[in-house]
């Protein structure tokens, strides 16, 4: 069924550039598949009330693209037809409605993608070391929790 | 018989410890609990986390408890509060 | 919690040129969201062994822009935290491994907007009258009928 | 009391009447299935997709069958194979 599009291929990158969803989404398009399935997480302007001016990401990065890759495997058993898969997140300061992490994956059948692109979000906030500092307008700033987070006391 | 070891600091964890990285002198032979007690009371605002962190060793992440960890001269440890990335 | 963002907005459009998923996402990212979840249809290679060249897609278009509609409105009610939608709808030629459909939907929390991304992607296969024909290297053409398709006989 | 409506037809329908749209006068009062077999009788090649077909009058689906349908001058009807959007 695969027609000059070769073998499956993962993309992982942390950096601190301006995402684009164009340029994910391109590289896990396949003439092999129908769908492909994406998930941008964009950063909010408020919190309770308090104006965000901007967020601040920190990162393990061996550490967070080990613990990518890991999720990518994962995918790979549970949905072996997925063909590309990308995911991109930004670090340092992000401004409200920028991406700071880009999902993209390809599938032959569109369920695949949306279920692989659904538990990869998930997951990548329950296990990869990467943090948001949320810094508010009028005062202060909070190191946020993912309520995903895999071994916070619920 | 101990080594040297590299713990690095993200997020709240450098900011309470002051550091993003310093060199320690550890034991080889070291549970999970004595390790982050150690580093603890190199930095004791590290406290106010002790219930929210998790340590990795090696780029793996290791539960704070009793299961015993071997460590060599030159391994990367992390003191990594609760994440959120995404 | 908006802040500045106004209104939720529907955005359909159902047109000839190449679709950008940039630009469909572009749409509906909301300083208030923190999740965009997009789905994009691309135009496969091969059918059952046979290469196809390329696709083509007729339209009835008032009636399909009309039952989109339809969706978005059954959307909002289903999740009203959704803020914006868009569906847009290439027709005419489209050469293998381009777009055909690009849907993109923002919300303050990703489960909302990955959710209502896949009841839009199979609810348009299911009722929006839009035919495609795939055309084939070796000979003929064949016009699709998707399995979801309401009246098909199962 | 007939009227005089225009029908579409698209994709294999459009294929197999050999025609994009056409003007006909039909009766104000027919059951969907009526309507069908004028339009069939009118392009015999469209009765090999008889089964797999649905009617939209005013841009409305209407599955083939005894309900009676109101036409007035003007209306919209379409011959709808199955669709492959997406």
């Amino acid at each position: 069924m695969d027609e000059g599009d070769g073998e499956p291929q993962d993309f992982i990158r942390i950096c601190t550039e301006k995402l684009s969803t164009e340029e994910v989404s391109q590289l896990v398009v396949s003439p092999s598949c129908g769908a492909v399935s994406i998930f941008v997480g964009t950063t909010r302007n408020n919190f309770e009330g308090k104006k965000v001016v901007h967020l601040e990401y920190d990162a393990y990065v061996p550490m967070a693209e080990a613990e990518i890759k890991k999720i990518l495997a994962d995918i790979r058993k549970r949905w072996p037809s997925v063909k590309h898969m990308a995911v991109y997140h930004r670090l340092g300061l992000v401004p409200t409605t920028e991406a700071s992490v880009v999902i993209a994956i390809s599938s032959p059948h569109r369920d695949d993608s949306l279920d692989a692109v659904k538990f990869c979000i998930n997951t990548l906030k329950a296990t990869v070391p990467i943090w948001k500092k949320e810094v508010y307008e009028e005062e202060g700033s909070t190191w946020k929790e993912n309520k995903e987070c895999f071994w916070k006391k619920q | 018989m101990s080594c040297e070891v590299l713990v690095l600091y993200f997020a709240k964890s450098s900011e309470l410890a002051g550091v993003r990285s310093e060199n320690l002198t550890l034991p080889q032979e070291v549970t999970s609990k004595e390790l982050w007690e150690k580093i603890a009371a190199l930095h004791p605002r590290l406290s106010t986390i002790k219930d929210q962190v998790v340590l990795a060793v090696r780029q793996e992440y290791v539960t704070i408890g009793d299961d015993v960890i071997t460590l060599r001269t030159g391994d990367e440890v992390a003191v990594i509060p609760p994440i959120s990335g995404g």
